[in-house]
């Protein structure tokens, strides 16, 4: 069907079973990893390093499953433009209402 | 979803309603992401109003229980998307039995979610039943905990409900691969529940850090 | 090849033909047949019947909150009720007429017939998200009917979640429901747009109703979502006790403001984009020549819904949000106006040198310019931070909401149903009457909401079941106003009502134009084309359509061709 | 005097002039848009009226140079509204230092005002010509607004945090203030009076119908004791808590190493959640008055924190971030 014929059959790229053993122990290590930051103040380095190391290892965790797991990597375009949107309009959520309340003290 | 691998009459080829169940659930993703997000706002300006007691409050849930539901989630995900390649390789036994794995640890998940909760309802840790966070707290403390423990229970419990949706689909699922129906050519709804699936895992990983770390040193 | 398939026929042969011996509105019978459809012309009919009903509650509503304010002590009601019926008014006809009624009812009949595909890619998702629509409107009229609610349609906390007495609790789930309705709509017609389009049809040669919808659906899935767990939080708040925005327990209210705005302010693009969409569909035909600019009309209909969601924190200047945030979304709200300004200044050009005839839809496209623009014109003015501080919250911001909402988004859906109302019951509506029904439209509608304006900045608040007896005068001008507009909603329901069954048969094309949507019989068969069309020529374009019938320069204009039908 | 059917509302306040100016700017500019779009389509509507049935119009498919221009042209008007709005906006959200602070606050459905010496009036404000004038706002249970139309200004009233809202009166008189914001039942009622009076008798309406109770700082000073702040703030800085003397609108430095200016906000917030935000070199010791105190005591004890501005400050003990330090 007109343009998007292209793209059909990697919908149905297999990943192999090896992939998805590699990509759990990798969430696995991630997980201990997270824990273990938390037990560290991290904050005495630097103020809110605490919180950016677990968002940061949650995010590379969720997009592994999103890579890999959900078979973001092998996806037509399309989709890829849906999972970026989707974070895309998060963020706007999240970041400009934000500014409004971190810039509120004003002179 | 379609229950057999027949060409429903809106479509020309099996490629394209292939392809349009797979964008529709992409896109269902994206709103759901969206749903979530209103509540991570309203717990981001929560957490940054009040940090002292919501990290207070937050070394008050049980963190052993927690990181153990992470390592079943991801291990349900690990299932899911094996039985997504069973379908795609013709290995009609082995998708059953990864959906059936997945079954019992989405199951798992939610019965330890259920042990939380009630050690939660012990502590008088639930808002809008006789909250207390702690004796001798003063009244300010007192709301800020109740303001974390209300987006912790609605954001665990929305996920939990999520889960149970899932459930039931992966019930339906296990019923239809008894009965031999999945296989290379079409193996569309193991495909879309496990996009789903994996979506609520995702959920959940941002959740954990955020609901059960904060301050744990 | 270069020949489309010999559908249809002059405008000249319109009192010659016969309606199509099946369609798809006799093709089954029976009460089931039309509550189980998944034919996506029914469920349209199913949403047509379901937002009049709910537009009729609205304007009951608003009938009554314009005969209240004759007097400025406002003998009618009493100040509970009255502040029920603005609330209700709102609620009515923003979640349940506004939103839905394009899209629903136009989008859901037209999209496939003009992309050329069967139906929707989700039929069945298509008529779930009906009955979501049904069980959400139960709810709210539920609170209508016990109680009553009396938030303002903005809900906004501690007043929603902690100090009203009303039925807030069933009116907050029903539109939290409702919200499924509206993203599973969306979600079909994106799916729809980008799997399902004929061969030849690609994305610019869609017709601009289609990209108009498709940048909805964005707006769809992307911003209800947050409105529905904004609520839901909002009434767990209530039922509960929580503190999520309750200051007194330590939460925020301007944050629900701002989730309540992230949707709520895209969704004003919800209900002006698809009326956009119609009228972009109306001029070039009512022209006979293509639309000045396609790729700009097209392109800001996306721009219009990707930065209608940077501009959200304009409504809350005054909350105290920080004055950096402030600036930063004034000057966001300024841009947003641009692509709305492209697409009204290209629809002007379109008309030069075009062929233009004084059909019904016409007026109704001409109308809707010169409301959109006073419309979209005022809202520079409350976007500039300077001005909103004395705007803010009166009546100017009534009026000049009520110029987006009734003169552009209500104007564009009525003028859209007498386009599509041949396509839609093969019959053509008695055209003096719905003549006259557009100028008194017009006519009512600008007396209704003008004096508003100006209200407005002598500093008249919006929501007061009373006023200074200053006001008076501009108020007795919006109510006369308002029965005119009221005697312009009545008349449409009726005539077009009983053109369904002794209108003029239309026959496949009465206007001509030149959509694929007209190039299959009227009302169409429920599968909508009998082979798969294939589309060979661009859009809005008639110079090389012979199959219509015109004079076209240099070319004798072919006997149209019938009895395929 | 205005007419029977006026146009634009009295112009009170040293805002008016310059918000009617902005208006008619951009009404300008407005009406010459929809002038001339109007003009087009009606004029193209009789010009190219059709002729015959069969007729179709010349195929124009589009100009790049147009497009361009009705790009540009429009934003970049755009932008000087935008310029123009936003002057005086971060006029109306930055009060000058030598305001006259009166207190205000709403609740379901009146308006409590309190001048600086302590005289309270409901539904009714009195303030003198030719002097800035600060409110600050309050509100006791739902979101409120503070309008004014004669003097351009309104702000919303947010239970939970202060806003302020800020003017010059320009002309004797009376002025009707509102309620902008819906609030419930009887939000139409709930409205009242600026009285607008010349400084001397404004002067002498004060000091006629002042009475000493009423003072908000001698009310204040009963509460500091009452309230046991009096035993850890002691004013020669050798208490458990900060010396308060002169910390009203000085910087304070705060453990985290980082300053906040000591105004009305940041001392109610440290009054109900004096944890937020600790001074450098003390400990976290105070208990929240959260639900505790009332609207009214807050701006008591606020009113007494103030009234030690003219008191002196010690060396050690007071908060106050040393001078230079930003």
């Amino acid at each position: 069907m007109s343009d998007n014929s292209a793209d059909t059959h990697s919908e149905h790229h297999i990943v192999s079973p090896k992939v998805y053993l590699t990509i759990f122990a990798a969430l696995m290590v991630c997980t201990f990893l997270t824990v273990e930051a938390a037990k560290i103040d991290l904050n005495a380095y630097f103020n809110g390093l605490n919180i950016i190391v677990a968002l940061v290892i949650a995010t590379f965790k969720a997009s592994l499953v999103v890579l890999f797991f959900m078979h973001g990597k092998y996806s037509p375009k399309r989709t890829k433009l849906v999972i970026v949107c989707s974070v895309f309009w998060l963020a706007i959520m999240l970041f400009m209402t934000m500014s409004d309340y971190v810039t509120r003290p004003w002179k | 979803m379609h229950r057999t691998g027949e060409l429903y009459g809106q479509f020309e080829t099996l490629d394209q309603q292939r392809e349009t169940a797979s964008l529709g659930m992409w896109v269902f993703l994206v709103t759901e992401v969206l749903f979530f997000g209103g509540m991570f706002m309203t717990y981001t300006l929560n957490r940054s109003t009040y940090p002292e007691v919501f990290g207070e409050a937050s070394r008050s849930i049980n963190l052993t229980l927690g990181a153990v539901n992470t390592v079943v989630l991801i291990g349900s995900s690990l299932t899911m998307a094996m039985s997504v390649w069973a379908a795609q390789v013709g290995k009609k036994q082995l998708v059953t039995i990864f959906l059936i794995l997945t079954l019992i640890l989405g199951t798992v998940f939610l019965g330890i979610k259920g042990v939380e909760y009630h050690e939660k309802f012990v502590e008088h840790h639930v808002p809008g039943l006789n909250f207390n966070f702690e004796p001798g707290a003063d009244t300010a403390t007192n709301a800020h905990a109740q303001l974390f423990f209300s987006l912790y229970f609605a954001m665990t419990g929305l996920h939990a409900l999520h889960m149970i949706i899932g459930a039931g689909l992966l019930i339906w699922l296990i019923k239809e691969s008894f009965k031999g129906r999945f296989n290379p050519e079409y193996s569309t709804p193991v495909d879309l529940v496990g996009l789903y699936w994996h979506f609520v895992d995702i959920v959940w990983i941002f959740l954990f850090p955020l609901l059960y770390l904060i301050d744990r040193h | 090849m270069s020949t489309p398939n010999n559908l249809a026929g002059p405008p000249s042969n319109a009192g010659g033909y016969q309606l199509p011996r099946e369609n798809y509105l006799n093709a089954t019978y029976g009460i089931r047949s039309w509550l189980l459809t998944t034919d996506h012309k029914r469920i349209a009919l199913l949403y047509l019947v379901s937002v009049t009903f709910f537009f009729f509650i609205g304007g009951t509503f608003a009938s009554l909150i314009r005969i209240h304010l004759l007097t400025p002590g406002g003998y009618l009601v009493t100040p509970e009720t009255y502040n029920k019926l603005f609330t209700m008014h709102g609620v009515a006809m923003v979640f349940f007429f506004l939103i839905p009624s394009i899209p629903a009812v136009l989008g859901n009949f037209l999209i496939p017939l003009m992309i050329g595909a069967k139906d929707l890619a989700f039929p069945k998702i298509n008529l779930l998200s009906w009955y979501i629509y049904l069980i959400g409107g139960s709810f709210v009229l539920y609170s209508f009917a016990t109680g009553g609610l009396d938030t303002g349609w903005t809900f906004y906390t501690p007043l929603s979640s902690v100090y009203s007495n009303s039925a807030v609790t069933p009116a907050v789930i029903g539109i939290f429901i409702n919200g499924f309705s509206s993203i599973l709509t969306g979600l079909n017609f994106i799916v729809t747009i980008h799997t399902m389009r004929a061969p030849g049809m690609t994305w610019f040669r869609l017709p601009l109703f289609v990209w108009a919808h498709y940048a909805t659906s964005v707006i769809f899935i992307l911003g209800t979502p947050v409105i529905a767990i904004t609520l839901l939080l909002a009434g767990l708040e209530r039922m509960f006790h929580l503190g999520f925005f309750n200051p007194q327990l330590g939460g925020d209210p301007i944050l629900f403001q701002h989730l309540f705005w992230f949707y709520s302010h895209p969704a004003v693009y919800i209900m002006i984009l698809p009326a956009m969409g119609v009228i972009s569909e109306i001029i070039p035909t009512f022209a006979r020549k293509p639309i000045f600019g396609y790729s700009f009309v097209a392109g800001s209909s996306i721009a219009i819904a990707v930065i209608g969601f940077f501009v959200w924190a304009h409504h809350m200047f005054l909350t105290g949000e920080s004055a950096y945030a402030a600036l930063t979304f004034s000057f966001l709200s300024y841009l947003v106006a641009i692509p709305s300004a492209v697409k009204t200044f290209n629809w002007t050009s379109t008309l030069y040198k075009g062929s233009i005839s004084w059909e019904t839809p016409m007026l109704y496209g001409l109308g809707f310019i010169g409301l959109f623009l006073i419309g979209g014109l005022t809202g520079l003015f409350l976007a500039c931070l300077g001005l909103d501080i004395h705007l803010h919250d009166t009546y100017f911001v009534i009026a000049h909401f009520h110029y987006i909402m009734v003169g552009g988004a209500v104007m564009g859906y009525v003028g859209g149903l007498h386009f599509w109302w041949p396509k839609i019951t093969g019959r053509l509506y008695p055209e003096g009457l719905a003549k006259t029904a557009a100028v008194t439209l017009f006519i009512g509608f600008n007396l209704t909401f003008f004096p508003q304006f100006i209200l407005g900045y002598l500093g008249m608040p919006r929501r007061y079941h009373s006023y200074p007896p200053e006001f008076q005068v501009f108020n007795v001008m919006s109510t006369a106003g308002a029965s005119i507009l009221a005697l312009g909603y009545l008349l449409p329901m009726i005539y077009l009502t009983w053109s369904m069954r002794y209108g003029k048969i239309a026959g496949p094309n009465p206007w001509p134009a030149t959509g694929l949507e007209w190039k299959t019989a009227s009302p169409p068969l429920t599968e909508n084309f009998d082979v798969t069309p294939e589309v060979n020529w661009e859009p809005y374009d008639f110079d090389n359509r012979h199959d219509l019938g015109l004079d076209v320069k240099g070319h004798p204009s072919l006997a149209p061709a019938h009895g395929d039908d | 005097m205005q007419s029977q059917l006026p146009l634009y509302p009295e112009q009170a306040s040293n805002f008016a002039p310059s918000v009617d100016a902005l208006m008619v700017y951009i009404t300008a500019i407005c009406l010459f848009f929809a002038v001339a779009i109007t003009a087009a389509v009606i004029f193209f509507f009789f010009k190219y009226k059709r002729k015959t049935p069969g007729e179709v119009g010349v195929p124009i498919h589009g100009d790049m140079r147009l497009e361009t221009i009705w790009l540009v042209v429009p934003l970049l008007l755009s932008l000087t509204m935008f310029a123009g709005g936003a002057v005086i906006y971060v006029d109306f959200r930055r009060p000058p230092l030598d305001t006259l602070d009166i207190y205000v606050i709403g609740k379901q459905w009146m308006w409590k005002s309190q001048q600086p010496t302590g005289l309270r009036e409901i539904n009714e404000l009195h303030v003198p010509v030719g002097r800035n004038v600060k409110l600050i706002l309050a509100s006791e249970d739902v979101i409120h607004n503070f309008s004014i139309p004669d003097f351009r200004v309104k702000m919303d009233v947010v239970p939970g945090h202060y806003n302020t809202m800020w003017f010059r009166p320009t002309k004797p008189g009376r002025y009707h203030f509102f309620c902008s914001q819906y609030c419930g039942t009887n939000h139409a009622l709930m409205g009242g009076w600026v009285t607008v009076m010349e400084p001397s008798d404004y002067e002498s309406w004060l000091s006629g119908s002042s009475a000493a109770d009423a003072n908000p700082v001698v009310a204040g000073e009963k509460l500091f004791t009452e309230k046991a702040c009096a035993t850890c703030h002691l004013p020669d800085g050798k208490g458990r808590a900060p010396s308060l003397n002169g910390v009203y609108q000085a910087k304070v430095l705060l453990m985290d190493g980082s300053t906040v200016t000591a105004d009305d906000a940041y001392l109610r917030e440290s009054i109900l959640a004096p944890n937020a935000k600790i001074v450098a070199g003390f400990q976290p010791l105070m208990p929240t008055f959260q639900g505790q105190l009332t609207e009214e005591e807050i701006l008591a004890l606020t009113a007494y924190i103030k009234s030690l501005q003219s008191q002196p400050v010690p060396a050690t003990g007071a908060g106050i971030a040393p001078a230079g330090k930003k």
